[in-house]
């Protein structure tokens, strides 16, 4: 089951240079919802722009009937929503997607989130904290502004390690450098990522390299968000004896069929997935 | 009362409002927002002889008021289908519309005669105006010789009413309709989506991965009414009529126009219930005016 | 410094944007708003022979993200427009096309031939895609036989650069493009309106005074662009481009698609400064990103 | 000249069943402006709804550099109209069209409004008294609740009657039945009338039959309107041998010429309109 219908938007404000974090009231949908999963959001009410946006479920508050979203202003859709103001209706779609599972076997996990892509690792890093599960999180961002959550991560008191591109803040270089760094030294058993295209391409490489397994969490450009339209796909090696699924299988071609992030996904295994460049 | 029933070409349904498709999955999707018992129809996605990945992505963009989308007919082949969508759809008391397609005069058969043999098809919708795949395709429906002799070989194979959705990327659309007319079409659906493209000015590509792709939603209405209208008075067949269908007033303007029927796209995606919501709108607005019959609505703003 | 200027089939133009016929009048209209001379060229409103009155209203109707109009070419004549409007555009350091249109070929060799006498006109925009107007219009532009035949009429006639303005509804416009290019043309101008209606479900009656108009703004782009990026690839003439385009990102996507200039039509009405507003951010893209000129960008995305 | 832009609304206030009054903060417009005219005002900062809408000058105040709109709430445009909150930002574009002259000749003018016909009136009004120049005012609608702007004329203290369709208020029936009346009885000079086309027509018939010169404010559906587009336009006489244009010429077509609302009206003498149907 899925909510859609109008909800409340209770907080809407600035949280970085680009950066905003919504919290609506909407309790039938927080009910359902699990990390991982997001909800699909009309940014206006008239015929343009028509199509509704997918943004993560960046906080779950159970208890208030609340869920609360972390986004950032790329576009003309993100830019309407934050122009709402508290009181204002939402139209609101979901819980949508299939989220992060936790399995049994992960003891020193490692979480990764690249820029924006730390929104929807909030509520799975509150559900490891519950399980008791070690984590270390490591945020990747441009520079020292576009680093968003790391004093809420602490304050759940798990290690953060931050890096950013130009060394404004934590360690210089890509989020990937130091998750391989991380892998060599801490040697964890299971990890989960949320970032860029090319960050998640060059942690596959890495983690692969490793055998570390894990789950990471796709974006695509979605119509519908329930499964119906096929645009959202993304590619999915496929479980036949003509491909090798442990490595990255240079140059012979692998087979796959299109999954949809939408209700696949937006979280799969990490042995599964192919990314294009 | 008011009496939603329609006749689509042999197909009886409880009321006009159907699911255009590509854009309604195989039903389940849209299960947990739409009583799928209350439409007068279920479209499902375009079906092939054998399975289709579809086109690489980005397979959507959004334009102004409209969408382009490019899948490429992804689709897990008729068997597939028969087997593993029919049944779910079976428990439903709501026709279920395969919409067709092939490469080839020969893969249309088969695919005819294969759905005909299963159990839960009323009828077939021949998509010969896909604009996104490269055989087959739209090059069936831009062409007046080729789009009958499909239409044709499809009416050999089957005793399902037959429903052929044209395109509106052509000079005379009468003409193709009086083609698959005469080639023994039961109905026509109009229309399939318009051939557009966009292209990102920072990267300075195209934004689909398919380069070209099909435009629809309200964006493409004024055009899919105008069709409507133009195809119904010059053809003696029913019309299901689509194109940017959003709310009850946009489903009565097909109806006006000259459609029997109408089927919701794009708007499943920005209003997960729009088709329950047209029908309620529909019949809000018979009650009001007085319309016992939907069926006088037909065509009724032709004089 | 960022090199602006653009040649069309002969036509020099220190920048590449232009008006869309009969949305900027005959230029005194957007004059409170607009330095005329800062334009790349000013398209005036269609001219006939003799005085057209038009279309019955309404000759105007919003549909998502567009309008459709029915203006019907009401226009003073061409004798009028050469006394009385060509003076004041000649005050202004701005090429003037004046696009044309006509019932006959006769028609269309004699605006032309009386045009071509007239000081300050720098070129003709041949309309054969007007979607309002029972003879001529539109019917010229959907045949590839009768297209040649004005544009090789025009062309007889003068010799001064001209452009072939075609119609987007049409199956191929490729073949189109062809034609009027083997008959002379010097540039295409892609694209006009696409023929479209609307109900009013409560009157139950067409909106529209002539019932059918020409779909216009941000709605048709995607088909407009495509069509540019078909007919730029195909077809070795410069093209003016034109549907929907309303900010400097819109006109950069027909450049890059092969247009080597653009009409900014519907947008007018909704900022009355489009044209230079989107001049303004055509230059600041350019300086953005290095681009020293702008027919660098010209077709630049087609690989 | 012509002001386009951002203006700021100061007031947008419901004064009626479907009526809000907007007062916009914009001094270069204002400046320009006379009664009669009109702006064209956008509704949406996105691209639906796309047109402007034009919307008369309700009151201009020259002093605080504000102009009024006095508009009813008939569909998508006029609904966003509504819901804009003093301080939100209006794209307008004015002043536009040819207003009202007052000609020397009147003495005893009456005025005509019929339902949101009103809205252009008030500054006429203003401006008939300023010129000292005796005025009757008959304003018509569906209902009493329908009637807007009596009392504020009534404070103008100008005569002001009311008619309603159900009788509900004032005289029942139409305000031009109490044109008719008034005519007759109390003979004016001249008359200026706003409102629905029927309502037009038929006073026109009225006016004419008694031969009382007049000026009309008329509407049409616009696309630029600054006389670009040729959309807005309605049927004037042509002033040729071949017409009456004294009278309606009933039976013999009378020859016309499309004239634009936006810039060679909205107000037209009332001797020289044609309406249809
Ligand atoms: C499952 C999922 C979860 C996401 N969670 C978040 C989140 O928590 N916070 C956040 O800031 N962003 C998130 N995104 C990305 C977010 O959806 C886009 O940034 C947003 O749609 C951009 O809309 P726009 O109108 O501002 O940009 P535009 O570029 O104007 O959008 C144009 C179109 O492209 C689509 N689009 C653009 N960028 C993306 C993208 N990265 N992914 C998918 N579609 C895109 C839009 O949905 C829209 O249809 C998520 C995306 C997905 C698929
Ligand atoms: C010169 C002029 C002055 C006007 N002054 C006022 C005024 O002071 N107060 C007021 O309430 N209304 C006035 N109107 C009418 C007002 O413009 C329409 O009510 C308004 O445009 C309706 O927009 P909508 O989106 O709410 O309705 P919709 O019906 O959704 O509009 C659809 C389209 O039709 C056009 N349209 C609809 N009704 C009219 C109409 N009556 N006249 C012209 N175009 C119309 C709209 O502009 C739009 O393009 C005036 C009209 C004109 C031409
Ligand atoms: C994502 C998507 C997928 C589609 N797939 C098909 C298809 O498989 N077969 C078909 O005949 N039409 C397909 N269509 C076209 C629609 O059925 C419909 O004709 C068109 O979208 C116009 O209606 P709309 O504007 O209401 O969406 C598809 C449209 C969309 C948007
Ligand atoms: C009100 C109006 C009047 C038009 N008149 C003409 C005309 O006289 N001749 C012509 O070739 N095109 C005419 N057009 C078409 C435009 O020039 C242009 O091709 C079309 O509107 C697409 O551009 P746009 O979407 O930017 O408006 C007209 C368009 C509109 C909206
Ligand atoms: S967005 Fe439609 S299938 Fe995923
Ligand atoms: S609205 Fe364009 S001419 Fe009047």
């Amino acid at each position: 089951m899925s909510f859609c219908g109008i909800a409340e938007v209770v907080i809407n404000q600035k949280v970085g240079p680009e950066h905003y974090l919504m919290r609506i009231l909407a309790p039938e949908l927080t009910r359902l919802a699990k990390p991982g999963q997001f909800v699909h959001v009309r940014c206006s009410s008239v015929l343009d722009p028509l199509l509704r946006r997918p943004i993560s479920l960046h906080g779950i508050d159970y208890e208030r009937g609340t869920v609360s979203l972390l986004y950032q202003v790329v576009g003309r859709g993100t830019q309407l929503l934050s122009e709402m103001k508290p009181g204002a209706e939402i139209d609101i779609m979901g819980p949508l997607g299939k989220g992060f599972s936790i399995p049994d076997r992960a003891n020193r996990v490692l979480v990764i989130g690249g820029g924006i892509g730390v929104a929807p690792l909030f509520p799975l890093v509150q559900a490891l904290k519950r399980y008791k599960i070690k984590q270390t999180v490591l945020l990747g961002a441009r520079s020292a502004d576009f680093v968003v959550g790391a004093d809420q991560l602490a304050s759940l008191e798990v290690r953060v390690e931050v890096s950013t591109d130009d060394g404004s803040l934590g360690y210089k270089g890509f989020v990937t450098d130091l998750a391989e760094k991380h892998v060599k030294l801490n040697k964890p058993d299971y990890f989960f990522a949320c970032g860029p295209n090319p960050m998640l391409k060059q942690l596959l490489k890495i983690t692969r390299k490793f055998g570390l397994a894990g789950q990471v969490s796709l974006e695509e450009r979605m119509g519908c968000g329930v499964g119906a339209c096929l645009a959202c796909v993304c590619k999915i090696k496929v479980a036949s004896g003509r491909c090798s699924v442990a490595g990255v299988n240079e140059g012979a071609p692998i087979d796959f069929e299109y999954k949809k992030v939408c209700t696949d996904g937006p979280v799969f295994a990490a042995s599964e997935v192919i990314l294009d460049d | 009362m008011t009496e939603l029933a329609v006749n689509l070409g042999g197909l009886q349904m409880k009321n006009p409002v159907t699911t255009a498709s590509g854009t309604f999955g195989f039903g389940p999707e849209y299960a947990p927002f739409v009583d799928l018992n209350k439409l007068g129809a279920i479209v499902v996605k375009g079906i092939t002889l054998k399975p289709r990945k579809g086109n690489p992505t980005p397979r959507i963009a959004e334009t102004p008021a409209g969408i382009l989308n490019c899948i490429g007919l992804q689709n897990p082949g008729v068997d597939y289908f028969i087997e593993k969508s029919l049944p779910y759809l079976r428990q439903y008391d709501t026709p279920v519309i395969v919409n067709i397609a092939g490469n080839s005069l020969e893969d249309y058969a088969e695919v005819t005669r294969r759905l005909s043999a299963a159990e839960g098809v009323a009828a077939l919708e021949v998509n010969i105006s896909c604009p996104n795949v490269k055989e087959g395709g739209m090059i069936f429906g831009t062409s007046c010789t080729m789009a009958s002799e499909v239409i044709g070989v499809v009416r050999q194979n089957t005793r399902l009413p037959v429903i052929a959705k044209l395109s509106p990327n052509v000079t005379d659309i009468v003409e193709i309709a009086r083609g698959v007319a005469e080639a023994g079409a039961d109905a026509l659906a109009l229309i399939n989506t318009l051939l557009g493209m966009k292209i990102d000015v920072y990267s300075r590509k195209p934004v689909l991965g398919n380069i070209m792709g099909g435009l629809s939603g309200p964006a493409i209405r004024p055009v899919a009414v105008r069709i409507v209208w133009q195809v119904a008075q010059a053809v003696q067949l029913p019309i299901l009529g689509m194109g940017g269908i959003m709310t009850a007033e946009d489903a009565l303007e097909f109806i006006l126009a000259g459609a029997t029927a109408i089927a919701v796209g794009t708007a499943n995606f920005i209003n997960p219930r729009a088709t329950v919501d047209i029908l309620e709108g529909i019949k809000q607005y018979m009650e009001k005016y007085g319309v016992k019959d939907i069926n006088e609505l037909v065509g009724a703003a032709w004089n």
